[in-house]
């Protein structure tokens, strides 16, 4: 299972690394979307088909967004060259890559290793209580019961964005 | 003692309902606000003859509890709000009222419609009772608050519509607000230390460094209000923009009055001066009298030269504070009031100049000393006075000045040692300050008439009253000034004062002499050079009023041209040594740096992010 | 008659998706579907007397069995052409005629085509349709497009025309 | 439990999401529903403000399990009821401000859909008992942030709200995983529960790491030094009424308070997380009072006065956590606290009225550069007067309440014998009279031929801003130490004592 | 009936391996698209149709059953929308073509 | 059997490599959208035996969403191919 | 143990894409790639040896399920990427027309 | 787009349409909801804007719709939940309906209500989104 994760995991690198070098703009959509969709498999494996379901269709839409900006703009990377400025982001970004694994792995150190979890909050969602809400899905008896305050908000947010996306997209600002 | 609530909240309340008249009924507002003054100045008197104590918000008000909050609120509000009525006090706080009524007189005739200031009237009221409330404030933080007000009021009562006086009163209250900032830092630093607030209860020796770190910040505090080195350069911007009524009021008579009340409770209520501070603030005295009667010096603008004369004079007042000995106590108070009394003056002189003549600089003016006969003999008297010809006024004080550090000069600490240098600049001070006065009457009153002054009048009853008043005090505090005024004003203060050898001195004499004689000497010195000058332009008609002009101003341009002082005037001119430019400069520089590092390139902007994260990390783990 | 047909659909494939009979599902089966039939009606496909012909039915079967033989044996031949070393390949685009007339018809042809590995639908113009093969075996146009498209397009017609 | 606490949320949502419907068919609802909303939400923030009782609802009504809290909690202390007031009667003062001002942008609806969003969004994250939940709520209120800093759509807005965005998202994902982090160690979400389970753990280096991210996240938010980088531009973009709310209380609401709350309520603070922050909040200070006092555009100069400003409330509160975790007197870091609550709503007045006048001074001369401006005292009294009022105000000037609250920060910085920090304070109070100053001199004085026409703003503009520069005023009240026990006690005390806190929540 | 599927299963899984490896061998686009994409599509079919045999005709078979066509209909037409988008795109036919009827079309 | 399956899972997953390895190399940006329609129907797969390693017929729900927008994204990119607006 | 490096890897690959490129889309992208790899973390987290999916079927006796409640905050916090990845390409596209440039470094109309 | 991606358009997007439907109503049971069911109707409609265009539909119409819709469901989810604030039980967010078998189709209270509601919001707001950005572009070029 961590093998299988890992690799997978490796394999989600190197798209990502694909991405962000690609030379022109569609690639890295669509190296993006490669990283987005194995994303799913981890969910499938870790077993969370509700995540996994989810991530499908919001990927998929991502994606549908970002052609849709791609295809109204340029798809042509910058041409730019390494400058001084560029180097010193990169080595920087290596700096800063290499300082925060090193915190990670001892800030991590102590804690429970993978697949070793217990549960605190969330055993009386899995407990006899979730018969409570009746639904045979927990992460949606999470979801829409326990934690159904949560789900307006995240409701919400989609809301505001769709209104935000609206306002933005507006040609005139003002009268 | 009602009369506590009523000279310090009436004329605010006043002040703030003056607001809601509009300003085109300007002279309504004038005469309300000269009721008020005139009230508070008879609650004044109230204050000065009645008893001495210290009295708390609950006395005041009295415990009318009418709800729960409102009770706690006065309970906790007593704590702050306490109010102090000492023979100081008293002596203050009548000046000020006594100041304010005459200026707000003059300002029934100053201020017209021309004038594009708004609530005059309303500010100075709420000037007023806020000055009222700082000067009989027990409690620091309640003195901080209204010391506050002040600044601000100060700030609105310059600002005018121009471009200048609106930099004027931007310099003017951040020195002002800067000082403020400074004391809020030493009260707290008292707090610390002696757990009260109460000036009363405080006696702090200076022995440590905190310690003296509270008192330079309350100095810093009176110094700046009252204008002396290095936080004066305010005074000479604000003079020049300001109202003549605004500086005669604020600058030269509250603030001085407010500046050196508070000096001299730091220096003697509230701290116990160590030598070194006794240095510190004899060597600022000095340098305050120096550097700005040299400033004064070379001034073509009138107002700008009776600003640094505002400075110069407080010298005199820091010297005689801190002397710490109790004639030099007494010599810094009465030279306060009288600085206070002929500085008004002054200013007053100078409105009424301006208004008439709508003039400036001394170069346009001359020969008015005709047309306005009142106003010049006032301004002559106010001069000798300012530059210490006996018998007025400024010469009694300085007279007293010099006596103390005659007297100080027998102790044995290291400023004492110093005694003859103290009184050295001292007269010197005083020989340029007659020097400058000089021009400053010839320069406006005397010479050639200008043609173009032909109609212009001696200034109406409101003008020239309450100038003449000031004369007539001036006279009168100079000439009863040891049988009468002196003990009078101060005995309550620091109990029986006895002079040595009051006016037989023959050390003092000389003195005296030598600082006319000196003063003459440097004029004539400037006249020479000058004939010079005027005989090349001989015949020459039509430069007539150049030639007026160089009759006045002339030798102060060869001061002004004099080997090193000329490179120190240059470096002054161009506010090299104006505290304000300094910082100024230095903010800028960084902020200029601090604006380049934001590029508006996103990605620095994450790096800044991250950098700080790391960074954090790296300090902690 | 569209929105009838689609509606009847839909609830078979919404009995098929849950897999229940109960009274509950049925119910919510039938709104999804009159939503689904409201909402996209409009738009599905047309001439749908054609599904009331059991003929059609039959010979829908046939095809399917006989596509699903080409596509094996089609795959095959891919598979073998990939895996090679050399890699036998000899791809083109070639114009194919067709006599379908029915817009679904010609889009079942096309897409049978490009399901069949080896050979791909551009596109669709007029009668002709063109395709892109991976190894065009002959360059007579009878030929190939006998290859191509000749195993389909009678089913299809039979089916859809 | 009180049935007001729910309202804060369901009201401003209810709006929201009913304006895009009814505001399609007429006008006037979208403008009049907003401020009547806000208005609403005034009255019942400060009936709980004045009445002490504290207390905690679950959404959904799951009562705790074995002692662990399983539903969401809604936490409603002194902290949160003073923040929601500050809310509530800065939202209802700008919204009503908004009435004329927003009517020269296009779809006005949409504005007033996210404005009630973001308030929303804010009183979730204040109500939040948590973790999870507050970032949800954070969310909404970002995102509406977002969309309204970009409302004008013009260059600068739109890159303004770009770079907002980006740092915004990476604020966020840093919020998430340490959100992810503790719920690692700590296998729950509860603010409270966390609190407690954290208490037998004694995992300092995983404390720190999470304790770390969590500062830079919500640091973003409040835009504290070396993280502020996208608020002058955003704040500088966005419409005026929106740049109130975002100075004025968002960055207050999503970062000073969620920061605060989580270090007092949520971990056990050591002294070096103290410093920390406290040096974070000194730098801010300076570096922001540095920065403001050369610019020349009005709202630039005003957004850097708000990471100044920001910094003396985080300096307050970090004087606050150091005294505490060094066992210093307890009285001290009171004091500290309180004047850092307190310079958080008058930060809210002064700054909110300081972006009106901008607003108000853009609305008529279209511009918002000093050197363009000038002369405008005597066409626009009441925008020049509060503008004064608002500027002596920020500077500390008395009698106003800036003033009052530097000063207790500053007393209190002297008490715990942190006089550098109490000489920066005053410095940099100095220099940000400076640059009041030099606002008041080139915008209302001086003259200028190019406005000499114009007029005073409309009504609804006017009106908020002579409120606000009253409160300016009225709110120095707070210094008196009853009035201060009212306000201010509750939420010190619910900040100070960790027990308090957890008895609201699990109640042993 | 769980060996037959087994044997699907394997098979369509092989079809993928081949299709696979078109993608990487196959010179061009056009190629690629072809053959890959119809194997894999296969053999998902075939998987699916293991699926069928695993499950029986409940639950997961339905679903398989369901997906099957669905997945047919829609690999074949995005294929076809590839191969056109990318023709109109102006990617060129690769070095071993022998034939290109539809350069006119384009073209006119 | 199961055990097999999950074998046969991971030779699917690993086929997932292929599909990268097209993304990456290109060249033509055609090839990539070929990689990523392809990497969809290989997931496909993935659920499906999914599906029966565990037992859940939901996982090819998943698997049917799956097809339904990996359809939906590459006619996406089909569309961007012929130089079309997307509401063309 | 391996995997939450990894997982932390992607994360900080994202962090190295804001930091170095200069490209509007690919920053979107980094970001993107940032949430991914949080999501995965709590899914990780939430991860229980032998678990099954938190649904209930009936199936299995005494099950062990893997926790639900990350993956109810994954939703929600895909669902806010989703929002979010929405509004920054409004963003973009609008920036390109106004200057005509997808490069963050000509994107500085506002700084000092 | 070419014929047969019309025509295929034609025959799938109702049943995708109604798979949304089956995400959506089964929620609770399986795995999806409201996000993932809402997000696929979206993509039905989507479906149909790539392959038919403008001309059929008329998006800036649309769009008012999807808005429209998008705010009235959203604002059903919130009285849902106020409902049990306002009228008895006084929590906001209750699950106040009979929670039914576990696994039943109709069960688990409001949650399905919710799923279905919050589905339309999601497929409406997606909807929007993606018609902003293309009648944006329409904009543009007038
Ligand atoms: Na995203
Ligand atoms: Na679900």
């Amino acid at each position: 299972m961590e093998v299988t994760l890992s690799i997978l995991l490796g394999f989600m690198i190197i798209g990502a690394i694909f991405a962000l070098h690609a030379k022109d703009l569609l690639s890295a959509v669509i190296a993006a979307g490669i990283v987005g969709y194995s994303l799913v498999i981890c969910f499938l494996l870790l077993k969370a088909p509700d995540l996994a379901i989810v991530q499908v269709v919001v990927e998929t839409i991502t994606l549908i967004i970002m052609v849709a900006v791609v295809l109204d703009s340029t798809r042509e990377e910058l041409k730019v060259k390494i400058d001084t400025q560029q180097i010193f982001n990169i080595s920087l970004a290596f700096i800063f890559m290499l300082a925060l694994i090193f915190f990670f792995v001892q800030a991590t150190d102590m804690l429970n290793p993978f697949g070793q979890h217990s549960l605190r909050m969330a055993s009386a969602y899995v407990g006899e209580t979730a018969a409570k809400t009746g639904s045979a899905n927990l992460v949606t008896g999470v979801l829409f019961d326990f934690r159904g305050y949560d789900t307006l908000g995240e409701a919400t947010i989609l809301f505001t964005a769709a209104i935000g996306v609206l306002t933005i997209l507006r040609i005139k600002g003002k009268k | 003692m009602n009369e506590i609530t009523y000279i310090i909240c009436l004329p605010i309340f006043a002040g703030i309902l003056l607001f809601a008249i509009p300003e085109k009924l300007k002279t309504i507002k004038g005469i309300l606000a000269s009721i008020i003054s005139l009230y508070a100045l008879y609650q004044s008197i109230l204050v000065f003859n009645g008893q001495v104590g210290i009295y708390d918000l609950k006395q005041l008000i009295g415990d009318s509890g009418i709800c729960q909050l409102y009770a706690n609120s006065l309970n906790d509000a007593a704590k702050y709000v306490t109010f102090n009525i000492d023979s100081l006090s008293q002596l203050i706080i009548l000046f000020v009222n006594i100041f304010a009524f005459l200026i707000v007189i003059y300002s029934l005739f100053y201020i017209d419609k021309n004038k594009k200031i708004y609530n005059y009237y309303a500010f100075f009221l709420i000037t007023l009772g806020t000055s009222n409330g700082a000067v009989l404030s027990n409690n620091l933080l309640l003195f901080l608050t209204f010391w506050g007000i002040l600044g601000f009021t100060l700030y609105k009562l310059i600002k005018g519509a121009d471009e200048e006086s609106s930099s004027a009163a931007k310099k003017t209250l951040i020195i002002v607000g800067a000082s403020d900032g400074i004391m809020i830092l030493g009260i707290a630093i008292i707090w610390k230390i002696t757990n009260t607030l109460s000036i009363n209860e405080l006696n702090l020796a200076t022995n440590n460094a905190l310690t003296v770190t509270a008192f330079l910040a309350l100095l810093i505090g009176s110094f700046t209000k009252a204008g002396a080195f290095p936080f004066h350069t305010w005074v000479p911007d604000y003079a020049k923009n300001a109202p003549a009524s605004s500086s005669a009021y604020m600058p030269a008579s509250l603030d001085k009055l407010l500046g050196i009340y508070f000096l001299a409770r730091i220096c003697n209520n509230m701290f116990v001066l160590n030598q070194w501070l006794t240095f510190t603030l004899l060597t600022i005295g000095v340098i305050t009298i120096i550097t700005a009667v040299f400033m004064a010096l070379i001034q073509h603008n009138y107002k700008r030269l009776l600003g640094f004369h505002a400075v110069s004079q407080v010298g005199y007042m820091i010297v005689g504070l801190g002397l710490g000995t109790v004639i030099g106590v007494v010599a810094g108070l009465f030279h306060m009031l009288n600085n206070v009394l002929y500085k008004t003056g002054l200013f007053l002189v100078s409105g009424n100049v301006e208004k008439k003549t709508g003039k400036t600089d001394i170069d346009d003016l001359g020969g008015l000393s005709k047309a306005m006969p009142v106003t010049f003999i006032c301004a002559l008297i106010f001069a000798l006075s300012i530059s210490g010809i006996p018998p007025f006024n400024g010469f009694a004080s300085k007279w007293m000045i010099y006596q103390g550090i005659i007297e100080f000069g027998q102790g044995i600490g290291i400023a004492n040692q110093l005694w003859i240098v103290w009184l050295g600049l001292a007269v010197l001070g005083s020989a340029l300050t007659l020097a400058s006065f000089v021009k400053f009457i010839s320069g406006l009153f005397l010479g050639r008439k200008q043609k173009e002054f032909e109609k212009v009048k001696e200034v109406n009853i409101f003008g020239w009253l309450p100038i003449s008043l000031i004369a007539i005090g001036c006279i009168v505090f100079g000439v009863f000034s040891t049988n009468y005024i002196v003990p009078k004003l101060f005995n309550p203060i620091v109990g029986e004062i006895k002079l040595i050898g009051m006016w037989n001195s023959t050390t003092v004499s000389i003195l005296v002499l030598a600082s006319i004689v000196l003063g003459l000497i440097i004029y004539l010195i400037g006249n020479i050079k000058n004939f010079r000058s005027e005989d090349s332009f001989v015949g020459g008609g039509e430069t007539m009023r150049e030639d007026s002009g160089m009759a006045t101003t002339g030798f102060y341009e060869t001061i002004r041209n004099f080997g090193f002082l000329s490179t120190l005037y240059d470096k002054a001119e161009k506010r090299w040594f104006d505290i304000y430019d300094i910082s100024k400069k230095i903010i800028l520089w960084f902020s200029k740096g601090l604006q380049g590092v934001h590029t508006g390139v996103l990605t620095n902007y994450a790096i800044w992010v991250f950098a700080g994260l790391i960074i954090m990390l790296l300090i902690l783990l | 008659m569209k929105y009838i047909a689609l509606f009847i659909i839909s609830l078979i494939f919404w009995l098929l998706l849950t897999f229940s009979l109960t009274t509950s599902n049925i119910i919510v089966g039938i709104v999804a579907a009159l939503a689904t039939t409201i909402l996209f009606g409009k738009f599905f496909v047309t001439s749908i007397y054609k599904f009331l012909q059991p003929q059609r039915y039959f010979w829908f079967i046939v095809y399917l069995i006989i596509f699903i033989w080409e596509c094996l044996k089609a795959n095959i031949e891919v598979a073998y052409r990939v895996l090679h070393p050399a890699m036998p390949i000899k791809p083109g685009i070639v114009k194919i005629k067709t006599d379908l007339k029915t817009d679904i018809a010609k889009t079942t042809l096309a897409n049978s085509i490009t399901m069949t590995p080896g050979t791909i639908t551009v596109d669709i113009i007029d009668d002709y349709i063109y395709v892109h093969w991976i190894y065009i075996s002959t360059d007579d146009p009878e030929e190939y497009s006998d290859k191509v498209s000749g195993r389909f397009e009678k089913y299809i017609k039979k089916i859809f025309e | 439990m009180n049935s007001l606490i729910p309202l804060f949320i369901i009201i401003p949502l209810a709006t929201a999401f009913i304006i895009p419907v009814i505001g399609k068919l007429t006008n006037y609802f979208a403008k009049t529903i907003t401020p009547v909303m806000l208005l609403i939400l005034c009255f019942f923030s400060i009936s709980l403000l004045f009445c002490s009782k504290q207390e905690s609802y679950i959404v959904g009504g799951w009562q705790p399990v074995d002692d662990i809290p399983i539903g969401i909690y809604l936490v409603l202390d002194g902290f949160s009821k003073l923040i929601l007031c500050i809310i509530s009667i800065i939202g209802f003062l700008v919204a009503f401000y908004s009435i004329s001002y927003i009517s020269k942008y296009t779809s006005e609806n949409n504005f007033y859909a996210l404005f009630c969003l973001m308030i929303a969004g804010m009183n979730g994250v204040v109500l939040s008992g948590d973790l999870f939940n507050m970032f949800v709520f954070l969310e909404i209120s970002v995102i509406a942030s977002y969309a309204l800093v970009a409302f004008g759509v013009g260059k600068n807005e739109l890159e303004a709200s770009f770079k907002y965005q980006v740092l915004g998202n990476i604020a966020s994902f840093l919020i998430l995983f340490s959100i992810a982090l503790l719920y690692w160690q700590t296998k729950t979400l509860n603010i409270a529960d966390i609190s407690d389970v954290l208490q037998t753990h004694d995992d300092s280096v995983f404390l720190t790491f999470t304790q770390i991210l969590l500062i830079t996240g919500f640091g973003l938010k409040a835009a504290i030094i070396p993280f502020h980088a996208w608020l002058p531009d955003a704040h500088s973009s966005a419409p005026s009424p929106v740049s109130a709310m975002l100075s004025g209380v968002l960055i207050k609401a999503i970062g000073v308070y969620v920061l605060i709350r989580l270090f007092f309520n949520m971990f056990e603070f050591t002294y070096e997380i103290a410093v920390v922050i406290t040096v974070l909040g000194t730098l801010s200070m300076i570096i922001g009072s540095v920065l403001a006092i050369n610019q020349w555009d009005i709202k630039r100069l005003l957004a850097y006065s708000s990471i100044s400003q920001i910094g003396y409330i985080i300096l307050g509160f970090g004087i606050g956590m150091m005294v505490l975790s060094k066992g210093g007197k307890e009285g001290v870091a009171v004091l500290a606290i309180s004047g850092s609550l307190f310079h958080m709503v008058n930060h809210s007045v002064f700054k909110g009225l300081l972006f009106l006048n901008a607003g108000a001074i853009e609305y008529r001369t279209n511009t918002r550069d000093m050197n363009q401006l000038g002369g405008l005292a005597e066409n626009m009294p009441i925008t020049s007067t509060s503008s004064l009022g608002a500027s002596m105000s920020i500077s500390g000037i008395p009698p106003f309440n800036g003033f009052f609250s530097k000063l207790i920060i500053i007393i209190a910085a002297v008490q715990a014998k942190f006089y550098l920090l109490a000489f920066l304070a005053v410095m940099v109070s100095i220099i940000t009279l400076a640059y009041f100053l030099k606002f008041q001199k080139s915008v209302f004085y001086g003259k200028n031929k190019n406005f000499r026409d114009i007029k005073e703003v409309p009504f609804t503009m006017s009106f908020s801003m002579i409120i606000l520069v009253i409160l300016c005023l009225g709110l120095s009240v707070l210094a008196i130490p009853s009035v201060r026990e009212v306000v201010f006690d509750q939420a010190v005390n619910s900040l100070i004592n960790l027990d308090e806190y957890l008895n609201l929540v699990i109640k042993y | 009936m769980e060996i037959i599927g087994f044997i699907l299963i394997c098979v369509g899984i092989l079809f993928n391996l081949f299709g696979c490896i078109g993608l990487i061998r196959l010179p061009d686009v056009y190629n690629r698209l072809q053959s890959a994409t119809k194997c894999v599509t296969l053999g998902t079919c075939s998987i699916l149709l293991g699926v069928l045999f695993f499950c029986g005709f409940a639950g997961a078979g339905v679903r398989a059953l369901i997906a099957l066509p669905l997945l047919f209909l829609s690999a074949t037409v995005a294929a076809h929308a590839l191969v056109k988008g990318a023709y109109i795109f102006g990617i060129k036919l690769g070095d071993k073509s022998v034939k290109d009827d539809y350069k006119d079309v384009i073209k006119s | 059997m199961i055990d097999y399956l999950n074998i046969l899972l991971y030779v699917q997953i690993a086929l997932c490599v292929f599909c990268l390895y097209r993304i990456i190399r290109g060249p033509s940006i055609a090839d990539r959208m070929v990689g990523i329609d392809i990497f969809g129907i290989l997931v496909v797969g993935i659920c499906a035996i999914l599906t029966i390693t565990t037992k859940r017929s939901y996982i090819l729900d998943i698997g049917i969403a799956w097809i339904i927008l990996s359809f939906i994204g590459t006619l996406t990119l089909a569309k961007y191919l012929s130089g079309k607006k997307l509401n063309e | 143990m391996i995997v939450y490096i990894l997982c932390f890897v992607l994360f900080l690959v994202g962090l190295y894409g804001v930091i170095t490129r200069r490209n509007l889309v690919k920053i979107v992208i980094s970001l993107s790639i940032m949430e991914f790899s949080i999501f995965i973390f709590l899914a990780l987290i939430g991860y229980i040896d032998g678990g099954i999916a938190p649904i209930i079927t009936g199936q299995d006796i005494n099950p062990t399920y893997v926790d639900p409640l990350p993956q109810a905050m994954v939703l929600t916090a895909i669902v806010i990427g989703l929002a979010t990845t929405a509004m920054l390409m409004a963003i973009a596209i609008r920036l390109y027309r106004k200057y005509g440039t997808f490069d963050i470094r000509e994107i500085k109309n506002l700084k000092g | 787009m070419s014929l047969i991606v019309k025509k295929v358009a034609q025959l799938i997007t109702g049943f995708i349409f109604l798979y949304g439907i089956y995400i959506i109503v089964h929620g609770h049971l399986t795995p999806g909801g409201g996000f993932a069911g809402g997000a696929i109707v979206a993509g039905a409609y989507i479906l149909q804007t790539l392959a038919f265009g403008r001309d059929t539909l008329l998006l800036k119409k649309k769009e008012t719709n999807t808005s429209l819709s998008e705010s009235i469901s959203i604002l059903i989810a919130l009285m849902l939940a106020g409902a049990g604030f306002f009228i008895g039980t006084k929590v906001f967010f209750n699950n106040y309906l009979p929670t039914g078998k576990i696994g039943d189709l109709v069960s688990a209270g409001t949650i399905p209500l919710y799923n279905i509601f919050i589905g339309i919001e999601v497929a409406a707001a997606l909807l929007t989104i993606f018609l902003a950005l293309l009648i944006y572009k329409e904009e543009i070029e007038e």
